[in-house]
């Protein structure tokens, strides 16, 4: 594709996009939520043109990638974007599902954070957005190291910006656990530079196989493919490295928690996709014996992750456990090791950001039905108060169950059919029937709590609570979403299926 | 090794450097202290000496000349990103010490679920009396 | 009231919240601690105070030695990771190609272009801030971008929340805030005598400072230095007027609105004309920009104005962090 | 060969000066005494040092750029010392425990007298 289209300048432009939104934001009036209403235009025309891109990369004949070098220099001497039918899908969900949770908390951003501190969390969602596209398309691991760096800054930021006890330490753990994470991915980087003096991918990668086939400096490469990994597994909270999360994501406000669990766990897990396929390629993966590691590890997530949310009360909490276990799917995916596996990855990395969201703002809408309680003793009934919050929630822990129809089972039902082929079908059927068991055994509670109560909640003899059109848009919006994942998900995954060939 | 080692001494300077920074990140109880962790960090990429453009009567521009100039822009980026974690970290302990005292997190957490069974108290103590009222 | 019945709950809150020795005095009896709220009826309370099960044994044991244990187990586990990671590094370390080595990996046609090609190509003296503001200009705008994302996370963090003062809504943070502490040792310059010593030497210095930084922005193509290291020294003479002459006479020419507004619109200049240049590159358009000749102040295309950007920017987060910190306030 | 001799004395005696400045630094505990061998020994230190670099280069740009770096240390050492022991002392509650010192209200009262 060397026409000079508007489809090859998008991934550019998207970015390019946001960055100027979280620039100009602070210098804008504050009144009538016009910060906020930049930033969900900025993300509705990203998310038309990631689609236009998709679009145009599908129906493109031949070569179905390109490469955008980000300046007037050729490739090894200058940064690069790439872009492919993967990354365009990626960019379109996170785009969307960062739209529809910030509209769908709409109020409750307005109620929790004040109005001064308002215009600067739409500054740091904007740079989240940046970060998170420049880390789907970057073809370079110094410009995700930056960008990894604005991700963690954005993110803690809008932790802590509730401004309660609870979060400021929920923040200053996220942070610290990050900052292990960067320096372990700093370091890494160091080496591999060292070792291949390229920075981009495509030429770090022909040095990689040069390296291996000569059989010269294998042990560091092995560190820092391990260090790397490790990093990026301490940002997407693989499980043991995960305490960090459910303080964070369980106490932020509802807007924050929904864009961190459903998107930017997901930019660091894409990274290591990215790492994999195109830095070290699946071979060296597995003469390196990362695979396993990361297999293991993933059922280890999946199981615990699962385990950790059925003791909790807390429903924000125990949402925040089950990202957990859903990130474990993700890893179970990668350790496959196979395009079919990665693409079932790719495809539970969709879902589970379109899911999340959700079933965070679903949360926050019962929860603000029940006197901002958050213990599932006290939201008895709230499905009643707020039918679009308790449909969201519902359909959202269906989906996390994978009944069949809604857009867990897609993901589940791929990472089923990914895993015949690998000599691990056993363990990783197993781990799929039980923490789908699991799952299944903290959803149910949570549903038929918020789905039984007093006859006065059921008929309507309480104070009606006014939702808002947004809540109710961007609820229908993501059930529809949800639905249409669930259901038609084969020609989604034969996409990304296309799009994980040629990732290489 | 140790051989090897003495040629590489910068890098093994800048891990050793790095592995104490983390040591402290990891084992210091007082937030203050842990940041030193990112004055470390930034060590770590400190590692080639950076540049010189020298000026004969005309332009030299010879490879064998120079040093590589990419470790210096890592360097830089480096810099700037410990700069402004730091302002960040400390901004967050500022506010924690406001909220909770002390700059050591474990207490505040001692602290936290103390309060939150005196907050569970307090919730059940309104649960009964709702109970007793209807 | 029962007498006995009050007597077990105060003895109870003493020993959860860890002083005890209290309950002797009768007078501490009348003051009941101000955080539980005892007004209810005492024999609604009594149904929560039961025998203790085996769960609550086990919550009690937790509050009272878990933390100790964990500590302990969390040292050696983080003192275990941090040398296998060491010894790792070390091992991996003498692995590595030696330093300075010609024939090092890192040494091939990436830096040849660099060096041999640079000074043409981007017109700039100083290869470094030819290849960052130029080759990989993307990472760099990426790293101001950090910066930005920092100074808006401390405003935000410290500067709305301090000047509204907003208490915690639940009473019962307030026993945990000690603010008089911190409002102990007043800023230097908030005291009422002024510095003799420090103005003069300021009045002294401040012109010398401000004329370094501004030298070490300009020159950034020709010689080391730039926008990064020469705001940082701009910044330095804005710390030591509000040092000197105190914070307010700062605030005439500098406060939070030019802050905002001038980083703002340095980054979004910074960004547009970056964005040109990646445009036309990316499109292969002949950007028009002029190159000039090496060495002379006005040469390396875009990386003066950069660096000038990149200096304001600088200058004014430094400044603005000091601020927030000592001030709570630009 | 003079230029040497004399140029080594004055960088010997730099460092012996300096070298005095870390034992003070450990040999004393309290905030103010250390401040005060640190910013005496630093700034002769500092002196000696670059006295003797320029002896070394002779007279030439880079002295005098030598010259200025000695300059604004000279004019910003003392001062950064006296900051920090002000600070000290206006800070520090506990501070007639460890010395005796003058409140700077009584010692404008004295100068009056």
């Amino acid at each position: 594709m060397t026409v000079k289209t508007l489809a090859y300048n998008i991934p550019f432009i998207s970015i390019f996009l946001m960055m100027i939104a979280a620039i100009i934001t602070p210098v804008l009036p504050k009144r009538h939520r016009i910060p906020e209403k930049l930033s969900c235009i900025c993300l509705f025309i990203v998310a038309v043109l990631s689609g236009y891109l998709i679009y145009a990369l599908d129906t493109a004949n031949g070569d179905i990638a390109f490469n955008f070098p980000v300046g007037h220099y050729p490739a090894p001497w200058g940064n690069e974007l790439r872009a492919g039918l993967l990354e365009a899908v990626l960019a379109f969900c996170y785009s969307i599902a960062m739209l529809l949770s910030l509209t769908g908390n709409f109020q409750s951003t307005a109620e929790d954070i004040p109005e001064r501190r308002r215009s600067f969390y739409c500054v740091l969602m904007n740079l989240l957005a940046a970060s998170l596209l420049a880390l789907t398309y970057a073809n370079d691991i110094f410009t995700s190291y930056v960008f990894i760096e604005i991700n963690t800054i954005a993110a803690c930021s809008i932790v802590a910006v509730k401004n309660s006890a609870s979060t400021i330490r929920a923040a200053l753990r996220y942070l610290i656990m990050s900052l292990v994470g960067s320096g372990l991915v700093l370091i890494s980087i160091c080496l591999l530079y060292d070792l291949t003096g390229h920075l981009l991918m495509q030429p770090m990668h022909t040095k990689i196989i040069e390296l291996v086939k000569n059989g010269k400096y294998i042990f560091p490469l092995t560190v820092s493919l391990a260090l790397i990994t490790a990093g990026l597994a301490i940002k997407s909270a693989l499980y043991p490295f995960s305490f960090w999360l459910p303080d964070a994501h369980g106490s932020s406000t509802n807007a924050s928690s929904a864009v961190l669990s459903g998107l930017v766990l997901k930019g660091h897990i894409f990274l290591i996709i990215k790492l994999f396929l195109r830095v070290f390629g699946l071979d060296v993966i597995e003469a390196l014996r990362m695979d396993k590691v990361i297999f293991i590890l993933g059922v280890t997530a999946m199981i615990m992750g699962s385990v950790h949310a059925l003791k909790q009360l807390n429903i924000k909490r125990m949402i925040a456990w089950s990202s957990v276990a859903q990130v474990g799917y993700i890893f179970l995916g990668l350790g496959l090791n196979s395009v079919e596996g990665i693409s079932a990855a790719c495809l539970h990395i969709i879902v589970h950001a379109c899911v999340k969201p959700m079933l965070f703002t679903s949360a926050g809408g019962l929860s603000a039905a029940a006197d901002h309680l958050k213990s599932l003793h006290d939201l008895l009934g709230t499905f009643y108060i707020n039918k679009w919050a308790g449909l969201g929630f519902v359909a959202g822990a269906c989906s996390m169950m994978g009944i069949p129809g809604f857009a867990g089972f897609a993901s589940k039902i791929s990472l089923t059919m990914a895993s015949f082929d690998s000599p691990l079908i056993i363990w990783s059927l197993a781990a799929l029937a039980l923490s789908s068991v699991l799952n299944a055994l903290y959803y149910v509670p949570a549903m038929i709590a918020i789905l039984t109560g007093t006859d006065e909640k059921i008929h309507g003899v309480h104070e009606k609570i006014i939702i808002p059109l947004s809540f109710k848009i961007s609820i229908g919006m993501f059930i529809a979403l949800n639905f249409y994942l669930g259901l038609r998900f084969v020609p989604l995954l034969r996409l990304i299926m296309r799009g994980v060939n040629i990732f290489g | 090794m140790i051989a090897k080692l003495l040629i590489n001494h910068y890098e093994a300077v800048a891990v050793i450097l790095s592995g104490i920074g983390l040591a402290n990140l990891l084992l210091q109880r007082n937030l203050i202290k842990v940041y030193l962790f990112l004055a470390a960090k930034g060590w770590v990429s400190e590692r080639a000496a950076p540049i010189l453009l020298k000026d004969g009567s005309e332009w030299v521009m010879d490879v064998d000349k120079y040093v590589n100039p990419i470790p210096a822009g890592l360097v830089l980026t480096g810099i700037v990103v410990s700069v402004s974690v730091t302002a960040f970290a400390l901004a967050l302990t500022l506010r924690f010490y406001e909220k909770y005292g002390s700059l050591n997190i474990d207490s505040a957490l001692s602290q936290m679920t103390k309060e939150q069974e005196i907050l569970e108290a307090e919730a059940a103590l309104k649960v009964d009396i709702g109970d007793n009222i209807s | 009231m029962n007498d006995g019945l009050k007597k077990f709950l105060l003895d109870f809150y003493n020993w959860v919240t860890g002083n005890g020795a209290r309950t002797e005095n009768e007078d501490a009896m009348t003051e009941l601690p101000p955080v539980l709220p005892f007004t209810m009826e005492p024999d609604k309370i009594q149904s929560r105070f039961h025998e203790k099960t085996l769960q609550e044994r086990r919550k009690d044991w937790i509050n009272l030695h878990g933390l100790s244990v964990f500590s302990i187990l969390y040292r050696s586990f983080s003192i275990i990771t941090c040398v296998v990671i060491v010894g790792l590094l070390l091992i991996t370390v003498s692995e590595l190609p030696p330093f300075g080595d010609e024939n090092n990996p890192a040494n091939n046609e990436v830096i040849d272009r660099y060096i041999k090609l640079g000074g043409n190509e981007t017109g700039a003296q100083n290869i470094v801030a030819g290849m960052i503001l130029d080759y990989r200009a993307f990472d760099t705008f990426g790293e101001s971008a950090v910066l930005f994302t920092g100074a808006v996370s401390v405003l935000m963090i410290l500067s709305a929340a301090r000047r509204k003062n907003d208490e915690p809504k639940n009473k019962l943070h307030s026993g945990f805030n000690d603010r008089n502490f911190l409002k102990r040792a007043p800023p230097i310059h908030e005291l009422k005598d002024d510095d003799a010593i420090l103005r003069g030497v300021a009045s002294l210095s401040i012109p010398a400072i401000i004329l370094m930084g501004c030298v070490v922005i300009i020159n950034g193509h020709l010689t080391p230095g730039g926008g990064f290291s020469g705001g940082a020294v701009l910044s330095t003479a804005l710390i030591l007027c509000a040092n000197a002459y105190g914070f307010k006479k700062v605030h005439e020419f500098f406060n939070e609105r030019t802050y905002i507004f001038s980083s703002s619109s340095a980054l979004l200049i910074y960004a547009l004309s970056k964005g040109y240049s990646f445009f036309t590159g990316a499109n292969h358009i002949e950007s028009g920009i002029p190159i000039g000749t090496i060495g002379n102040i006005f040469s390396a295309g875009l990386i003066l104005p950069l660096n000038i950007c990149v200096g304001i920017i600088v200058a004014g987060t430094l400044y603005g962090v000091y601020a927030l910190f000592s001030e709570g306030e630009i | 060969m003079i230029r040497i001799i004399i140029g080594g004395f004055f960088l010997l005696s730099g460092l012996f000066a300096l070298g005095i400045a870390t034992l003070g630094m450990y040999r004393y505990s309290t905030m103010l005494n250390r401040v005060h061998v640190a910013a005496k020994c630093d700034t002769l230190g500092a002196l000696f040092m670059l006295i003797g670099l320029i002896i070394f280069s002779g007279i030439n740009f880079f002295s005098l750029k030598l010259f200025m770096v000695l300059l604004f240390l000279w004019l910003s050492n003392p001062v950064a010392s006296h900051l920090i022991a002000r600070a000290e002392v206006r800070t520090n509650t506990n501070l007639h425990e460890v010395c005796d010192f003058i409140e700077q209200e009584n010692l404008k009262d004295d100068v009056n007298n």
